[in-house]
């Protein structure tokens, strides 16, 4: 490996400036080196990676796991498809009502979930998905119950006068890439304001926190809306590329997926859902190759992360990042 | 109208019964690991393939196979909680629900690629139906529900009396100090997580015969169903769960006849988030445990 | 700032558990600049009353004032924040995965920034009232003596240092006034010492009250200008600190128990 | 801790392994054109395995024997399959994969609905034809063909025209007018049962009771009492193949068989189903593509092959998957090239003669299919008669 390989030389460059050059690039030319079949595959690791997002203010920097994310993607993915379908929205309009539908569902749903202690917590939230279902499957009207909606429109703009269409694979990705790095950056904003630092405190001992002055209670509402907020914002993106949103968006393995991804690219760090949701579709995809093996693989892949990756692989790559970072 | 209701009830007892036997596994699992095994359910349908496999390709009897499946599957729990349970003793919530998610996948997936995905037809057990107090049931229900309050009996027992009993209340009280007094923590693990698998297994096989259809991922169903109930019962509760499993199987079984089978399946979350919300604790004391 | 009213006035403070009286119409106060304690055998409802008093947990009766103001059912962090009524808890806690800056940095922010909202903000007036927390951050490091540990991580830290940064965490946000759950419990004398030099720093040079439990009786002799017993939920006596250790009543409280 | 760091290493490696796996697969491989290269997307693992296992054994079989023969005008055909897992997302990757990595010109797939739905766009896309042989959702074909999507085909039929079917028997050879329903909770349960709604009044025919089961339910006591405390004469059922002698069983358990049958789709005349509780499923009606005791040489022989091939009995999945590879077979024989323009030129206009009849296909580029009616009589199907009915789509 190139740290090895660096090591001899008595001084050290920083390489960090370079190497995150050469990483802009990769993802900005991915879809033209690679095959669709990769832009593919990196607009479904982007499609993920905001739910991830959100879900890792929950668990990694407050402390809360939960399971709901999927029930909140779902929402966020039926927002947005009904407004396309029904009444042919832009893009930017369904993505903001998809977060902000998710966000303003998950204030009832949290009020009662938060009270509850951690198991129970858990539960709660994965009854949220369960529940969910059963609601899309048979509020008829509204979803069409288990036919599902299809024939979503393809993303389109209307700037003024200036309206434009996203179709084909290549500028989807670049219009997923575009909104994954907004919403990153909100993520790494908030962890990174006071707000952030106090979600880390709840985190640590949520009775010092309290005693401190830190609204505990109120945070931790707050950050369950905003996490849902990214999982509905995640679900329209989900909407626009799949076209069809089916009850089947309800489904715990969509939870299980962010939260795998959370916990593989390493909780509590920005950089590791970024990681972390490459990584997995990285993973999930280079199985392919065996098919009836892949998820036998897939489940081993699961135990090695959790005994021999306690924090995800995110740490590793710190001390990379470090280790390229010039001579001490 | 009253004997519907009554039979309704009988219904969903017997249904609960069933939810009991592998929920009570799943609680006491809980009780000593602190972690939610989202594989227990995997359990169940090795049980029901294990007499499957002894019935179609060993030509063996039905009450022999229950002895095949509950052994095979004792030895594949034994083998899981010498390598991943056993280590997960003080670890973190979020990794048990990834690493038994894991072991889900790897169990369900394995036996997909073994025996090949398609569903498979059960043909033992006692399936002729017999009338007591003028409802119809089959033999193999009766079956159920005797096995399912021997069980209760045996655990109840076991509990107060034995040497594991007795160190799984410790391990389940105050993991930090069954070390001090000489419990062998990791050891009380395994054994409880090997008893709640063969009970898990031994739910299956005695379904069997009235659910028929045996295929890979027939687990994860009922993994879904018993989540609630370790919930309800007060997780760790061993009695607790047996009443919150009965009240789960009649809830169901009343639902699925005056609302619609469709809303069966949400029965169990929305009835625990309720219940969550007028006691945050459980039904049941989670201090009373075992 | 002159008013003599007490920081702390406490009225009739009750709390019940069904049958159970474990604070029974309990009265007393701190005044401003005090140093007061509240000592008492194993059960007598001291870390109850001190609850109730805090917010943590709600009592069933009386009155809690608050340099003038009724804070009686307000919860812990609103008194906190609001209140600038600090308290510490009996077993040491710490944000144990953060380093020492930040465990002092979250202390003093919710005192620094006016409203919830103003917390997500990262702008120029968020980053320079962090800034203004960091240097008082570490002022309060060096006093506490911390310095040199200040970027490790609190919980590999001993349970001695551990105590200094609660204490300065809870000098953060310019208290009024800091309830001490007892603060010596198992710390070796060295730290001890520390302790009662950076209590007695921050009474006369801040100006905070406090309101100390507390077993070891010289240390309550030593800084504690007025002491206040309890005994089976109920006030035994008050008074002098030299006073109150000759009491028979108190002694027979201990002993009799 | 050097123990540790090198344990670390290995899995880094490893991971970083497994990634790089990828790589070589980042450009097309460039194939000879010697072979037809033809892709199956079906759920292979999790719960939906048990429906993706029938279909893979399926299209192999025909593979096989299409391949033992000498191919299609000289070429083999490669078989590429990749799993859906039944969900959407997966059902997108596994097609992308095979179009971009493995180059294929045809797919069939899914069985789930949704599956195929978000599958269409992309096959669309990449011009590649998709050829779907078990979905019903009605949607898939009302936007192919002249509905929008070019590349989609359907060899499966839909609910509508089974529906019609089974509710015309019922009610004129059967003479039954009250009816409860009990269907799974998907999209083919609930579509079918619109469509029954829609025409059961011109038969006068009414619904007393109407429950949909999830996948995997294994209770129905409580419905079942319901239903004969009702005095339905008949069940709707259309579910899913392994639910059906559930059903039955417990029909059993509370004497309900003999007295109700079940009237729909689920396949209740295989030997499996019938043997779980002959006295429930006497008098049972169902409407099928095929039918395992389908009295014709190719249908017989396929059985035969199958059962001996993969030691179980094939089942709808498994003959629909078959009969599909066939099917696309003949259309490349008929283009008299692989050439996939040529192909789905020659599959709009092919006469296709199944195992069970002739197949064409409309301007939505649905499968005219015949659709077989059977009653079960002394444990044993008999066949009352097929059908072919034309959809009627809606205006837009």
């Amino acid at each position: 490996m190139s740290l090895t390989d660096t090591a001899p030389q008595a001084r050290r460059r920083d390489l960090r400036i370079p190497l995150a050059a050469v990483l802009i690039v990769v993802a900005l030319a991915a879809p033209l080196i690679g095959t669709r079949y990769v832009t593919h595959s990196l607009i479904i690791a982007l499609i993920f990676m905001l739910p991830a997002h959100g879900l890792n203010l929950l668990v990694g920097y407050t402390g809360l796991l939960s399971l709901a994310q999927a029930a909140f993607f779902g929402i966020g993915a039926y927002t947005a498809g009904l407004l396309a379908v029904h009444l042919n929205t832009p893009f930017y309009v369904n993505l903001i009502a998809a977060g902000l539908v998710s966000g303003a569902i998950a204030l009832p749903l949290g009020i009662p979930a938060l009270r509850l202690r951690s198991t129970s917590f858990v539960m709660c939230t994965l009854g949220f998905v369960i529940i969910g279902q059963a609601i899309s499957k048979n509020w008829i009207s509204l979803t069409r119950g288990d036919m599902g909606l299809s024939g979503i429109p393809k993303p389109y703009f209307e700037l003024g006068p200036l309206s434009f269409a996203i179709s084909g694979t290549t500028s989807f990705y670049y219009l997923a890439l575009a909104v994954c790095v907004i919403g990153t950056l909100i993520a790494w904003a908030l962890v990174r304001s006071p707000a952030g630092r106090n979600m880390v405190a709840i985190r640590e001992n949520e009775t010092l926190a309290e005693s401190l002055g830190v609204p505990t209670w109120r945070y931790k509402l707050i950050v369950f809306m905003l996490s849902a907020a990214f999982a509905g914002v995640g679900g329209c993106l989900y909407a626009h590329y799949l076209t069809v949103v089916s009850p089947l968006t309800f489904q715990m393995y969509y939870s299980t997926t962010m939260l795998i991804i959370v916990l593989g690219g390493g909780a509590g760090m920005i950089s590791g859902t970024v990681l972390g949701s490459l990584l997995f579709v990285g993973l999930t995809e280079a199985l392919r190759v065996a098919p009836e093996l892949r998820m036998i693989a897939y489940g081993f892949c699961l135990l090695v992360l959790v005994f021999w990756f306690k924090k995800g692989l995110a740490p590793l790559i710190n001390r990379f990042w470090n280790a390229i970072g010039g001579s001490k | 109208m009253f004997s519907t209701i009554i039979e309704q009830v009988i219904n969903g007892i017997v249904t609960g019964s069933v939810y009991a036997i592998v929920a009570v596994g799943m609680t006491m699992i809980f009780g000593v690991l602190r972690a939610i095994n989202f594989a227990h359910g995997e359990y169940y349908m090795l049980g029901t393939f294990g007499a499957w496999f002894a019935i179609d390709y060993l030509g063996l009897s039905y009450e022999a196979s229950i002895v095949v499946a509950v052994l095979s599957t004792t030895v594949v729990a034994y083998v899981v909680g010498q390598l991943v349970m056993r280590r997960m003793v003080g670890a973190p919530a979020e990794s048990g629900v990834l690493a038994t998610l894991g072991i889900a996948l790897i169990l369900q997936n394995t036996v997909i690629f073994v025996f090949g995905g398609g569903y498979k037809f059960f043909a033992g057990g006692y399936i002729e139906p017999v009338s007591i107090l003028g409802f119809s049931l089959a033999q193999q229900r009766i079956i159920i529900l005797v096995v399912c309050l021997l069980v209760f009996i045996g655990l109840e027992l076991m509990v107060t009396y034995s040497r594991l009993g007795m160190a799984m209340r410790a391990v389940s009280q105050n993991i930090q100090c069954c070390g001090v007094v000489g419990i062998d923590v990791p050891q009380v693990v395994l054994r409880t997580f090997v008893l709640g698998a063969a009970l898990a297994s031994l739910s299956g096989v005695l379904t069997a015969p009235v659910n028929v259809s045996v295929y890979g991922g027939m687990g994860e169903l009922i993994t879904f169903k018993t989540l609630p109930i370790i919930i309800m019962g007060g997780l760790g509760n061993v009695r607790g769960t047996f009443y919150a499993a009965m009240i789960l199987g009649i809830a169901e079984s009343l639902v699925a006849t005056y609302i619609g089978l469709q809303f069966r399946d949400t029965v169990g979350f929305a009835t625990l988030i309720l219940m969550l919300m007028w006691r945050p604790h459980g039904l049941f004391s989670t201090q009373a445990r075992f | 700032m002159t008013s003599h009213l007490p920081i702390l006035d406490i009225q009739n403070l009750s709390k019940f558990y069904g049958a159970v009286r474990a604070v029974n119409d309990v009265s007393m106060h701190v005044n401003r600049g005090e140093i007061a304690g509240l000592i008492g055998p194993n059960g007598s409802g001291k870390s109850t009353f001190f609850d109730c008093t805090t917010g943590l947990a709600q009592p069933s009766a009386g009155k809690v004032v608050l340099d003038g103001q009724d804070i009686t059912g307000w919860s812990l962090n609103r008194i906190a924040r609001e209140g600038r009524m600090l308290r510490s808890f009996q077993n040491t806690v710490t944000f144990k995965a953060l380093d020492v800056e930040e465990n002092l940095i979250i202390a003093g922010q919710m005192f620094t920034f006016p409203s919830l909202a103003s917390t997500f903000g990262l702008g120029r007036l968020s980053r320079s009232r962090i800034n203004g927390l960091r240097e008082r951050a570490r002022e309060l490091i060096k006093m506490a003596g911390l310095w040199d540990v200040r970027h490790q991580q609190a919980g590999n830290l001993s349970g001695g240092q551990q105590k200094l940064i609660q204490f300065a965490s809870m000098l953060m946000p310019e208290p009024k006034i800091i309830l001490l759950d007892e603060p010596m419990a198992g710390i070796n004398p060295k730290i001890i010492e520390r302790v009662v030099e950076t209590i007695q720093y921050a009474n006369k040079s801040l100006g905070v009250s406090f309101l100390v439990i507390e077993h070891n009786i010289d240390v309550v002799t030593s800084i504690c200008q007025r002491v206040v017993v309890l005994d089976q939920g109920s006030k035994l006596v008050e008074g002098l600190p030299q006073d109150i250790i000759q009491d028979q009543r108190v002694r027979e409280a201990y002993l009799g128990g | 801790m050097t123990q540790t760091l090198t344990r670390r290493m290995l899995c880094i490696s490893t991971a970083i392994l497994s990634i790089a796996g990828v790589a070589p697969s980042l450009t097309a491989r460039a194939y000879a054109a010697d072979t037809i290269k033809l892709g199956i997307v079906a759920p292979m693992s999790g719960p939906n395995a048990r429906y993706g296992g029938f279909s893979m054994h399926g299209a192999e079989l025909a593979v096989k024997e299409i391949n033992d023969a000498g191919g299609i005008n000289g070429q083999k055909i490669e078989l590429f399959n990749a799993d859906s897992q039944g969900t959407p997302v997966e059902g997108v990757s596994a097609t992308r994969r095979l179009i971009d990595q493995d180059g294929v010109d045809f797919i069939i797939g899914d069985v789930s609905s949704s599956v195929t739905l978000a599958m269409q766009p992309v096959a669309e896309d990449a011009e590649v034809l998709l050829l779907n042989a078990a979905s019903s959702n009605p949607k898939i074909t009302y936007q192919a063909g002249v509905g929008g999507f070019k590349w989609t085909y359907r060899n499966y039929p839909t609910d509508e025209n089974r529906a019609l079917v089974v509710a015309k028997y019922a009610a004129e050879q059967r003479g039954f007018t009250k009816f409860s329903v009990l269907s799974v909770d998907s999209d083919y349960g609930r579509s079918a049962i619109t469509f029954t709604k829609k025409y059961l009044p011109d038969f006068k025919g009414e619904i007393l009771s109407e429950d949909y089961y999830k996948e995997g339910e294994v209770d129905f006591r409580s419905v079942l009492a319901k239903i004969r405390d009702n005095g339905a004469q008949a069940i709707i059922m259309y579910g899913l193949a392994d639910t059906t002698p559930i059903v039955a069983r417990q029909m059993l358990e509370l004497g309900l068989a003999g007295k109700v049958v079940l009237i729909g789709n689920g396949e209740f005349n295989t030997e499996k189903t019938i043997k779980s509780a002959p006295k429930a499923m006497e008098g049972a009606v169902e409407a099928a593509a095929w039918l395992p005791q389908y009295d014709s040489p190719a249908s017989k022989a396929f059985v035969e092959k199958f059962t001996t091939t993969y030691k179980e009995a094939p089942n709808n999945h498994a003959y629909v998957h078959w009969d599909t590879v066939n099917l696309l077979a003949q259309a490349i024989k008929e283009a008299g090239t692989s050439d996939k323009n040529k192909v789905r030129e020659a599959l709009s206009k092919i006469k296709y003669t199944s195992p069970v009849g002739e197949v064409t296909f409309d301007d939505h580029n649905q499968a005219r299919l015949p659709m077989i009616l059977l009653q079960i009589e002394d444990g044993k199907p008999s066949i009352k008669g097929a059908y072919t009915a034309e959809i009627q789509y809606p205006a837009n």
